[in-house]
Protein backbone atom coordinates (compact mmCIF):
# COMPACT_ATOMS: atom_id res chain seq x y z
CA UNK A 1 0.00 0.00 0.00
CA UNK A 2 1.39 3.30 -0.91
CA UNK A 3 0.97 6.20 1.55
CA UNK A 4 0.49 9.41 -0.76
CA UNK A 5 2.90 11.93 -0.32
CA UNK A 6 2.63 15.31 -1.68
CA UNK A 7 5.79 17.56 -0.94
CA UNK A 8 6.12 20.99 -2.68
CA UNK A 9 8.15 24.30 -2.60
CA UNK A 10 6.75 26.99 -4.01
CA UNK A 11 6.71 30.99 -3.84
CA UNK A 12 3.11 31.24 -3.47
CA UNK A 13 0.93 30.91 -0.97
CA UNK A 14 -1.11 27.33 -0.08
CA UNK A 15 -4.83 26.99 1.01
CA UNK A 16 -5.23 24.69 4.07
CA UNK A 17 -8.66 23.02 3.39
CA UNK A 18 -7.51 22.57 -0.16
CA UNK A 19 -4.58 20.39 1.04
CA UNK A 20 -6.23 19.04 3.99
CA UNK A 21 -9.08 17.48 1.22
CA UNK A 22 -6.39 16.59 -1.11
CA UNK A 23 -4.92 14.40 1.59
CA UNK A 24 -7.60 13.07 3.14
CA UNK A 25 -9.57 12.05 -0.01
CA UNK A 26 -12.22 9.35 0.37
CA UNK A 27 -10.31 7.36 2.72
CA UNK A 28 -12.13 5.87 5.61
CA UNK A 29 -9.17 4.75 7.57
CA UNK A 30 -7.98 8.10 8.73
CA UNK A 31 -9.32 9.46 11.68
CA UNK A 32 -6.78 11.64 12.59
CA UNK A 33 -5.19 14.55 10.89
CA UNK A 34 -2.73 17.19 12.02
CA UNK A 35 -1.78 20.09 10.06
CA UNK A 36 1.14 22.48 11.23
CA UNK A 37 1.35 26.32 9.88
CA UNK A 38 3.98 28.36 10.14
CA UNK A 39 3.47 32.05 9.80
CA UNK A 40 5.83 35.02 9.09
CA UNK A 41 5.57 37.11 12.41
CA UNK A 42 5.84 41.18 12.43
CA UNK A 43 8.77 40.62 14.79
CA UNK A 44 11.91 38.92 15.10
CA UNK A 45 14.16 39.01 17.97
CA UNK A 46 12.27 42.29 19.52
CA UNK A 47 12.61 44.30 16.20
CA UNK A 48 9.69 45.43 13.87
CA UNK A 49 9.96 43.64 10.66
CA UNK A 50 7.92 44.45 7.03
CA UNK A 51 8.78 40.88 5.47
CA UNK A 52 11.26 38.04 5.16
CA UNK A 53 13.44 36.98 2.69
CA UNK A 54 13.53 33.05 2.58
CA UNK A 55 16.17 31.22 0.21
CA UNK A 56 16.58 28.06 -0.45
CA UNK A 57 18.72 25.36 -2.49
CA UNK A 58 16.60 24.06 -5.02
CA UNK A 59 17.20 20.41 -5.32
CA UNK A 60 18.70 19.98 -1.80
CA UNK A 61 15.54 21.03 -0.14
CA UNK A 62 12.81 18.54 -1.90
CA UNK A 63 15.33 15.94 -1.15
CA UNK A 64 15.80 16.16 2.07
CA UNK A 65 12.52 16.99 2.78
CA UNK A 66 11.88 13.67 1.69
CA UNK A 67 14.35 11.88 3.01
CA UNK A 68 12.54 12.88 6.55
CA UNK A 69 8.86 12.01 5.29
CA UNK A 70 10.48 8.64 4.34
CA UNK A 71 11.69 8.09 7.91
CA UNK A 72 8.89 9.67 9.50
CA UNK A 73 6.63 6.78 7.57
CA UNK A 74 8.91 4.18 9.15
CA UNK A 75 8.95 5.48 12.86
CA UNK A 76 4.85 6.23 12.45
CA UNK A 77 1.70 4.21 10.38
CA UNK A 78 1.04 7.25 8.24
CA UNK A 79 -2.09 7.68 6.02
CA UNK A 80 -0.79 10.92 3.96
CA UNK A 81 1.50 13.18 4.56
CA UNK A 82 1.84 16.37 3.01
CA UNK A 83 4.72 19.02 3.08
CA UNK A 84 4.59 22.74 1.66
CA UNK A 85 7.59 25.09 1.75
CA UNK A 86 6.73 28.44 0.70
CA UNK A 87 10.47 30.86 -0.45
CA UNK A 88 10.75 34.45 -2.09
CA UNK A 89 9.45 37.96 -0.02
CA UNK A 90 6.82 36.71 2.75
CA UNK A 91 5.27 39.50 5.02
CA UNK A 92 4.00 39.02 8.50
CA UNK A 93 1.05 37.59 8.82
CA UNK A 94 1.28 35.16 5.54
CA UNK A 95 1.98 31.83 5.64
CA UNK A 96 5.72 30.17 5.48
CA UNK A 97 5.18 26.34 5.79
CA UNK A 98 2.39 23.46 5.89
CA UNK A 99 3.04 19.97 7.30
CA UNK A 100 0.28 17.90 7.31
CA UNK A 101 -0.31 14.29 8.98
CA UNK A 102 -2.67 11.81 8.27
CA UNK A 103 -2.91 8.34 10.77
CA UNK A 104 -6.15 6.41 12.14
CA UNK A 105 -5.19 7.05 15.39
CA UNK A 106 -3.88 10.74 16.58
CA UNK A 107 -0.46 9.78 18.92
CA UNK A 108 1.27 9.20 15.25
CA UNK A 109 -0.15 12.24 13.51
CA UNK A 110 1.15 14.34 16.22
CA UNK A 111 3.89 13.24 16.65
CA UNK A 112 5.05 12.52 12.93
CA UNK A 113 4.34 16.74 12.42
CA UNK A 114 6.49 17.36 15.31
CA UNK A 115 9.11 15.58 13.87
CA UNK A 116 9.21 17.02 10.31
CA UNK A 117 8.51 20.37 11.97
CA UNK A 118 11.77 19.72 13.79
CA UNK A 119 13.86 18.85 11.26
CA UNK A 120 12.51 21.67 8.65
CA UNK A 121 13.96 23.86 11.25
CA UNK A 122 17.67 22.54 11.50
CA UNK A 123 17.91 20.13 8.32
CA UNK A 124 16.33 21.60 5.35
CA UNK A 125 18.22 23.92 3.72
CA UNK A 126 16.63 26.88 3.50
CA UNK A 127 17.81 30.50 5.51
CA UNK A 128 15.42 33.63 6.28
CA UNK A 129 16.98 37.53 6.33
CA UNK A 130 14.17 39.57 7.54
CA UNK A 131 13.94 43.85 6.61
CA UNK A 132 13.18 46.04 8.98
CA UNK A 133 11.16 49.34 9.17
CA UNK A 134 14.91 51.16 9.28
CA UNK A 135 15.51 49.47 5.58
CA UNK A 136 18.02 46.97 7.53
CA UNK A 137 18.04 43.31 6.07
CA UNK A 138 19.34 41.17 8.58
CA UNK A 139 19.73 37.24 8.40
CA UNK A 140 18.26 35.29 10.88
CA UNK A 141 20.60 33.19 13.84
CA UNK A 142 19.87 29.77 14.19
CA UNK A 143 18.25 29.40 17.61
CA UNK A 144 19.59 26.57 19.82
CA UNK A 145 16.24 25.44 20.89
CA UNK A 146 15.50 24.23 17.38
CA UNK A 147 18.78 22.16 17.66
CA UNK A 148 17.76 20.50 20.79
CA UNK A 149 13.87 20.00 19.56
CA UNK A 150 15.90 18.20 16.31
CA UNK A 151 18.04 16.36 18.40
CA UNK A 152 15.32 14.64 20.44
CA UNK A 153 14.30 12.37 17.63
CA UNK A 154 18.01 10.93 17.01
CA UNK A 155 17.91 9.05 20.43
CA UNK A 156 14.09 8.48 20.45
CA UNK A 157 13.06 4.36 20.74
CA UNK A 158 9.98 3.58 18.55
CA UNK B 1 34.04 20.89 -9.25
CA UNK B 2 31.22 23.19 -8.81
CA UNK B 3 30.82 25.08 -5.40
CA UNK B 4 27.42 26.38 -4.48
CA UNK B 5 27.29 29.34 -1.74
CA UNK B 6 23.89 30.44 0.13
CA UNK B 7 22.65 32.79 2.65
CA UNK B 8 25.24 35.30 4.02
CA UNK B 9 28.16 33.12 2.97
CA UNK B 10 26.53 33.88 -0.43
CA UNK B 11 26.51 37.65 0.37
CA UNK B 12 29.70 38.20 1.65
CA UNK B 13 31.68 36.25 -1.79
CA UNK B 14 29.53 37.85 -3.61
CA UNK B 15 28.36 35.03 -6.32
CA UNK B 16 26.05 32.17 -6.05
CA UNK B 17 28.42 29.80 -7.83
CA UNK B 18 31.18 29.26 -9.26
CA UNK B 19 33.53 26.51 -10.84
CA UNK B 20 37.24 26.04 -8.40
CA UNK B 21 39.93 23.57 -9.32
CA UNK B 22 41.77 23.32 -5.62
CA UNK B 23 45.11 21.61 -5.33
CA UNK B 24 45.51 18.03 -4.62
CA UNK B 25 46.22 18.69 -1.14
CA UNK B 26 42.89 19.90 -0.45
CA UNK B 27 41.35 17.08 0.90
CA UNK B 28 38.37 17.55 3.16
CA UNK B 29 35.74 19.84 2.98
CA UNK B 30 37.77 21.21 6.19
CA UNK B 31 40.38 21.85 3.85
CA UNK B 32 38.27 23.69 1.04
CA UNK B 33 36.50 26.01 3.58
CA UNK B 34 40.12 26.88 4.80
CA UNK B 35 41.57 26.91 0.80
CA UNK B 36 38.56 28.91 -0.25
CA UNK B 37 39.25 31.52 3.38
CA UNK B 38 42.79 32.68 1.12
CA UNK B 39 41.57 33.18 -1.90
CA UNK B 40 40.42 37.18 -0.69
CA UNK B 41 38.99 39.16 1.68
CA UNK B 42 35.36 38.70 0.41
CA UNK B 43 36.11 34.71 0.98
CA UNK B 44 38.46 35.40 4.30
CA UNK B 45 34.75 37.04 5.94
CA UNK B 46 32.52 34.60 4.64
CA UNK B 47 34.52 31.56 6.32
CA UNK B 48 35.84 33.61 9.24
CA UNK B 49 33.96 31.68 11.57
CA UNK B 50 34.72 27.97 9.62
CA UNK B 51 32.90 26.20 12.60
CA UNK B 52 29.51 27.41 11.67
CA UNK B 53 29.62 26.78 8.22
CA UNK B 54 27.44 23.56 6.88
CA UNK B 55 28.20 21.84 3.65
CA UNK B 56 26.31 19.26 1.34
CA UNK B 57 27.98 17.56 -1.23
CA UNK B 58 25.73 16.40 -4.31
CA UNK B 59 23.06 17.65 -1.78
CA UNK B 60 23.43 15.69 0.79
CA UNK B 61 24.38 16.87 4.55
CA UNK B 62 28.62 15.91 5.49
CA UNK B 63 30.53 16.85 8.15
CA UNK B 64 34.04 18.94 7.42
CA UNK B 65 36.02 15.66 7.49
CA UNK B 66 34.26 14.23 4.61
CA UNK B 67 36.53 13.82 1.58
CA UNK B 68 35.63 16.17 -1.59
CA UNK B 69 36.97 13.31 -3.95
CA UNK B 70 34.63 12.66 -6.53
CA UNK B 71 31.75 15.42 -5.67
CA UNK B 72 30.10 16.98 -8.44
CA UNK B 73 29.00 20.14 -6.32
CA UNK B 74 29.51 21.10 -2.97
CA UNK B 75 27.46 23.69 -1.53
CA UNK B 76 28.88 25.92 1.24
CA UNK B 77 26.04 27.50 3.54
CA UNK B 78 25.13 29.10 7.56
CA UNK B 79 23.05 27.17 9.75
CA UNK B 80 19.82 26.66 8.04
CA UNK B 81 16.66 28.72 9.60
CA UNK B 82 13.65 27.18 7.51
CA UNK B 83 10.43 26.29 8.91
CA UNK C 1 -4.56 40.96 26.88
CA UNK C 2 -7.50 38.21 26.37
CA UNK C 3 -6.91 35.75 24.54
CA UNK C 4 -9.28 34.88 21.56
CA UNK C 5 -11.30 31.39 22.59
CA UNK C 6 -13.96 29.82 20.95
CA UNK C 7 -15.62 26.55 22.21
CA UNK C 8 -18.53 25.35 19.92
CA UNK C 9 -20.77 21.68 20.09
CA UNK C 10 -22.88 21.35 17.09
CA UNK C 11 -24.70 19.00 14.85
CA UNK C 12 -23.04 20.35 12.05
CA UNK C 13 -20.05 19.90 10.07
CA UNK C 14 -17.44 22.70 10.50
CA UNK C 15 -14.36 24.09 7.96
CA UNK C 16 -10.97 24.31 9.25
CA UNK C 17 -9.90 27.13 6.76
CA UNK C 18 -12.81 29.24 8.59
CA UNK C 19 -11.87 28.44 11.81
CA UNK C 20 -8.47 29.08 11.26
CA UNK C 21 -9.08 32.22 9.66
CA UNK C 22 -11.07 33.59 12.76
CA UNK C 23 -8.72 32.49 14.95
CA UNK C 24 -5.83 34.02 13.77
CA UNK C 25 -7.29 37.28 12.34
CA UNK C 26 -4.46 40.08 11.68
CA UNK C 27 -2.64 38.80 14.83
CA UNK C 28 0.78 38.92 13.05
CA UNK C 29 2.41 37.68 16.73
CA UNK C 30 1.31 34.30 15.44
CA UNK C 31 3.78 32.08 14.24
CA UNK C 32 2.81 28.86 14.67
CA UNK C 33 -0.84 27.30 13.93
CA UNK C 34 -1.74 23.53 14.81
CA UNK C 35 -4.82 22.04 13.89
CA UNK C 36 -6.29 18.80 14.76
CA UNK C 37 -9.61 17.31 13.35
CA UNK C 38 -10.65 13.89 14.14
CA UNK C 39 -12.75 11.99 12.01
CA UNK C 40 -15.10 9.24 11.79
CA UNK C 41 -13.31 6.21 10.49
CA UNK C 42 -14.78 3.47 8.75
CA UNK C 43 -14.26 0.73 11.02
CA UNK C 44 -14.55 0.38 14.85
CA UNK C 45 -12.60 -2.28 16.68
CA UNK C 46 -12.51 -4.40 13.51
CA UNK C 47 -16.11 -4.09 12.68
CA UNK C 48 -17.24 -2.55 9.53
CA UNK C 49 -19.78 0.37 10.67
CA UNK C 50 -22.26 2.70 9.06
CA UNK C 51 -22.19 5.79 11.13
CA UNK C 52 -20.87 6.57 14.89
CA UNK C 53 -23.69 8.31 17.09
CA UNK C 54 -22.91 10.81 19.13
CA UNK C 55 -24.26 12.03 22.61
CA UNK C 56 -23.29 14.45 25.21
CA UNK C 57 -24.46 16.17 28.07
CA UNK C 58 -25.44 19.64 27.36
CA UNK C 59 -23.49 22.58 29.75
CA UNK C 60 -21.47 20.12 30.60
CA UNK C 61 -19.81 19.64 27.95
CA UNK C 62 -18.94 22.97 27.58
CA UNK C 63 -18.28 23.66 30.67
CA UNK C 64 -15.46 20.93 30.92
CA UNK C 65 -14.05 22.08 27.73
CA UNK C 66 -13.99 25.67 29.05
CA UNK C 67 -12.31 24.19 31.71
CA UNK C 68 -9.23 22.29 29.99
CA UNK C 69 -9.10 25.25 27.36
CA UNK C 70 -8.30 27.84 30.97
CA UNK C 71 -5.62 25.21 31.92
CA UNK C 72 -4.44 24.96 28.80
CA UNK C 73 -3.99 28.95 28.35
CA UNK C 74 -2.04 28.93 31.96
CA UNK C 75 0.55 26.07 31.00
CA UNK C 76 1.36 28.00 27.78
CA UNK C 77 1.93 31.33 25.84
CA UNK C 78 -1.15 31.05 23.86
CA UNK C 79 -2.45 33.33 20.90
CA UNK C 80 -5.98 31.96 20.44
CA UNK C 81 -7.57 28.15 20.99
CA UNK C 82 -10.41 27.04 18.76
CA UNK C 83 -12.37 23.93 20.19
CA UNK C 84 -15.32 22.28 18.18
CA UNK C 85 -16.93 19.11 18.65
CA UNK C 86 -19.48 17.75 16.75
CA UNK C 87 -22.50 14.92 18.15
CA UNK C 88 -25.36 13.39 16.34
CA UNK C 89 -25.14 10.27 13.74
CA UNK C 90 -21.68 11.20 11.88
CA UNK C 91 -20.74 8.85 8.80
CA UNK C 92 -16.85 7.54 7.71
CA UNK C 93 -15.22 10.31 6.64
CA UNK C 94 -16.93 12.61 8.14
CA UNK C 95 -15.29 15.34 10.74
CA UNK C 96 -16.21 14.66 14.32
CA UNK C 97 -13.83 17.03 16.10
CA UNK C 98 -11.94 20.22 15.68
CA UNK C 99 -8.60 21.84 17.76
CA UNK C 100 -7.18 24.98 16.97
CA UNK C 101 -4.29 26.36 18.57
CA UNK C 102 -2.22 29.78 18.18
CA UNK C 103 1.26 30.33 19.51
CA UNK C 104 4.19 32.54 18.85
CA UNK C 105 6.00 29.49 18.31
CA UNK C 106 5.68 25.94 17.48
CA UNK C 107 6.09 23.69 20.81
CA UNK C 108 3.18 25.55 22.33
CA UNK C 109 0.90 24.88 19.80
CA UNK C 110 1.72 21.13 19.40
CA UNK C 111 1.45 20.97 23.29
CA UNK C 112 -1.36 22.64 23.85
CA UNK C 113 -3.30 21.04 20.85
CA UNK C 114 -2.31 17.30 22.16
CA UNK C 115 -3.60 18.25 25.83
CA UNK C 116 -6.88 19.12 24.48
CA UNK C 117 -7.71 16.27 22.38
CA UNK C 118 -6.16 13.89 25.12
CA UNK C 119 -8.77 15.49 27.78
CA UNK C 120 -11.04 15.44 25.11
CA UNK C 121 -11.15 11.77 24.57
CA UNK C 122 -11.51 11.22 28.60
CA UNK C 123 -13.00 14.11 30.41
CA UNK C 124 -15.01 15.70 28.17
CA UNK C 125 -18.78 13.65 28.78
CA UNK C 126 -19.60 12.39 25.02
CA UNK C 127 -20.07 8.59 24.44
CA UNK C 128 -20.15 7.28 20.84
CA UNK C 129 -22.05 4.63 19.59
CA UNK C 130 -21.67 2.43 16.26
CA UNK C 131 -24.09 1.02 13.58
CA UNK C 132 -22.67 -2.06 12.17
CA UNK C 133 -23.70 -3.14 8.52
CA UNK C 134 -25.42 -5.71 10.33
CA UNK C 135 -28.11 -2.81 11.93
CA UNK C 136 -26.62 -4.12 15.61
CA UNK C 137 -25.42 -0.56 17.63
CA UNK C 138 -22.54 -1.18 20.12
CA UNK C 139 -21.40 1.50 22.87
CA UNK C 140 -17.70 1.91 21.46
CA UNK C 141 -15.33 1.23 24.71
CA UNK C 142 -12.86 3.53 26.31
CA UNK C 143 -9.55 2.74 25.76
CA UNK C 144 -6.72 2.80 28.54
CA UNK C 145 -4.17 4.42 25.54
CA UNK C 146 -6.08 7.57 26.05
CA UNK C 147 -6.54 7.09 29.80
CA UNK C 148 -2.88 6.78 29.95
CA UNK C 149 -2.43 9.79 27.41
CA UNK C 150 -4.25 12.10 29.43
CA UNK C 151 -2.63 11.11 32.74
CA UNK C 152 0.91 11.97 31.43
CA UNK C 153 -0.29 15.73 31.94
CA UNK C 154 -1.46 15.27 35.58
CA UNK C 155 2.42 15.00 36.20
CA UNK C 156 4.05 17.33 33.71
CA UNK C 157 6.07 20.06 34.89
CA UNK C 158 5.16 22.89 33.20
CA UNK D 1 -32.60 15.75 43.28
CA UNK D 2 -32.59 15.50 39.54
CA UNK D 3 -30.43 12.47 38.23
CA UNK D 4 -29.76 12.48 34.38
CA UNK D 5 -28.33 8.82 32.53
CA UNK D 6 -25.90 8.94 29.62
CA UNK D 7 -25.27 6.23 27.27
CA UNK D 8 -25.40 2.85 27.96
CA UNK D 9 -26.81 3.67 31.16
CA UNK D 10 -29.84 5.56 29.65
CA UNK D 11 -30.64 2.97 27.46
CA UNK D 12 -30.46 -0.03 30.26
CA UNK D 13 -32.75 2.06 32.51
CA UNK D 14 -34.80 3.26 29.83
CA UNK D 15 -35.50 6.98 30.76
CA UNK D 16 -32.55 10.05 30.57
CA UNK D 17 -33.60 11.61 33.78
CA UNK D 18 -35.89 11.72 36.41
CA UNK D 19 -36.37 13.17 39.79
CA UNK D 20 -35.81 10.58 43.14
CA UNK D 21 -35.57 11.18 46.57
CA UNK D 22 -33.03 8.41 47.93
CA UNK D 23 -33.24 8.06 51.80
CA UNK D 24 -31.47 9.79 54.53
CA UNK D 25 -28.94 7.10 54.77
CA UNK D 26 -27.89 7.82 51.30
CA UNK D 27 -24.97 9.57 51.99
CA UNK D 28 -22.37 9.32 48.96
CA UNK D 29 -22.40 8.97 45.07
CA UNK D 30 -21.33 5.29 45.37
CA UNK D 31 -23.87 4.93 48.18
CA UNK D 32 -26.89 6.43 45.54
CA UNK D 33 -25.87 4.24 42.85
CA UNK D 34 -26.16 1.06 44.95
CA UNK D 35 -29.55 2.66 46.48
CA UNK D 36 -30.58 2.95 42.72
CA UNK D 37 -29.17 -0.19 41.82
CA UNK D 38 -31.90 -2.20 44.05
CA UNK D 39 -34.70 -0.06 42.48
CA UNK D 40 -35.53 -2.77 40.14
CA UNK D 41 -34.38 -4.88 37.31
CA UNK D 42 -33.33 -2.69 34.34
CA UNK D 43 -31.64 -0.28 37.36
CA UNK D 44 -29.72 -3.77 38.19
CA UNK D 45 -28.36 -4.21 34.86
CA UNK D 46 -27.37 -0.12 34.51
CA UNK D 47 -25.32 -0.70 37.71
CA UNK D 48 -24.18 -4.23 37.70
CA UNK D 49 -20.40 -2.81 37.55
CA UNK D 50 -20.32 0.21 39.95
CA UNK D 51 -16.74 0.70 39.50
CA UNK D 52 -16.97 2.03 35.54
CA UNK D 53 -19.69 4.09 36.38
CA UNK D 54 -18.64 7.93 36.52
CA UNK D 55 -20.80 10.91 38.06
CA UNK D 56 -21.05 14.18 37.86
CA UNK D 57 -22.77 16.75 40.42
CA UNK D 58 -23.71 19.90 39.20
CA UNK D 59 -21.92 19.43 35.62
CA UNK D 60 -18.57 18.68 37.71
CA UNK D 61 -16.72 15.30 37.83
CA UNK D 62 -16.55 13.78 41.39
CA UNK D 63 -15.70 10.69 42.85
CA UNK D 64 -18.02 7.74 44.34
CA UNK D 65 -17.32 9.12 48.16
CA UNK D 66 -18.66 12.78 47.36
CA UNK D 67 -21.05 13.70 49.45
CA UNK D 68 -24.45 14.04 47.39
CA UNK D 69 -25.89 16.94 49.97
CA UNK D 70 -27.01 19.68 48.32
CA UNK D 71 -26.62 18.67 44.40
CA UNK D 72 -29.34 19.80 42.06
CA UNK D 73 -28.45 17.23 39.55
CA UNK D 74 -26.67 14.25 39.48
CA UNK D 75 -25.05 12.71 36.40
CA UNK D 76 -24.33 9.12 35.87
CA UNK D 77 -22.95 7.83 32.87
CA UNK D 78 -20.34 5.44 31.61
CA UNK D 79 -16.49 6.13 31.09
CA UNK D 80 -16.88 9.07 28.27
CA UNK D 81 -15.49 8.53 24.44
CA UNK D 82 -15.80 11.83 22.57
CA UNK D 83 -12.99 13.49 20.63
Amino acid sequence: MTVPVTIRLQRDDFDLATESARLTGTDTSIGAVVSFVGRCRGDEDGHAICALNLEHYPGMAEAEIARHVEEALTRWPLKGVTVIHRYGRIVPGDNIVLVLTASSHRQAAFAAAEFLMDYLKTRAPFWKSDERASGDRNWIDARDADDDAAARWDSAAH
Amino acid sequence: MKVLYFAWVRERIGKAEETIEPPAAVRTVGELIAWLASRGEEYARAFERPQVIRAAIDQTHVRADTAIAGAREIALFPPMTGG
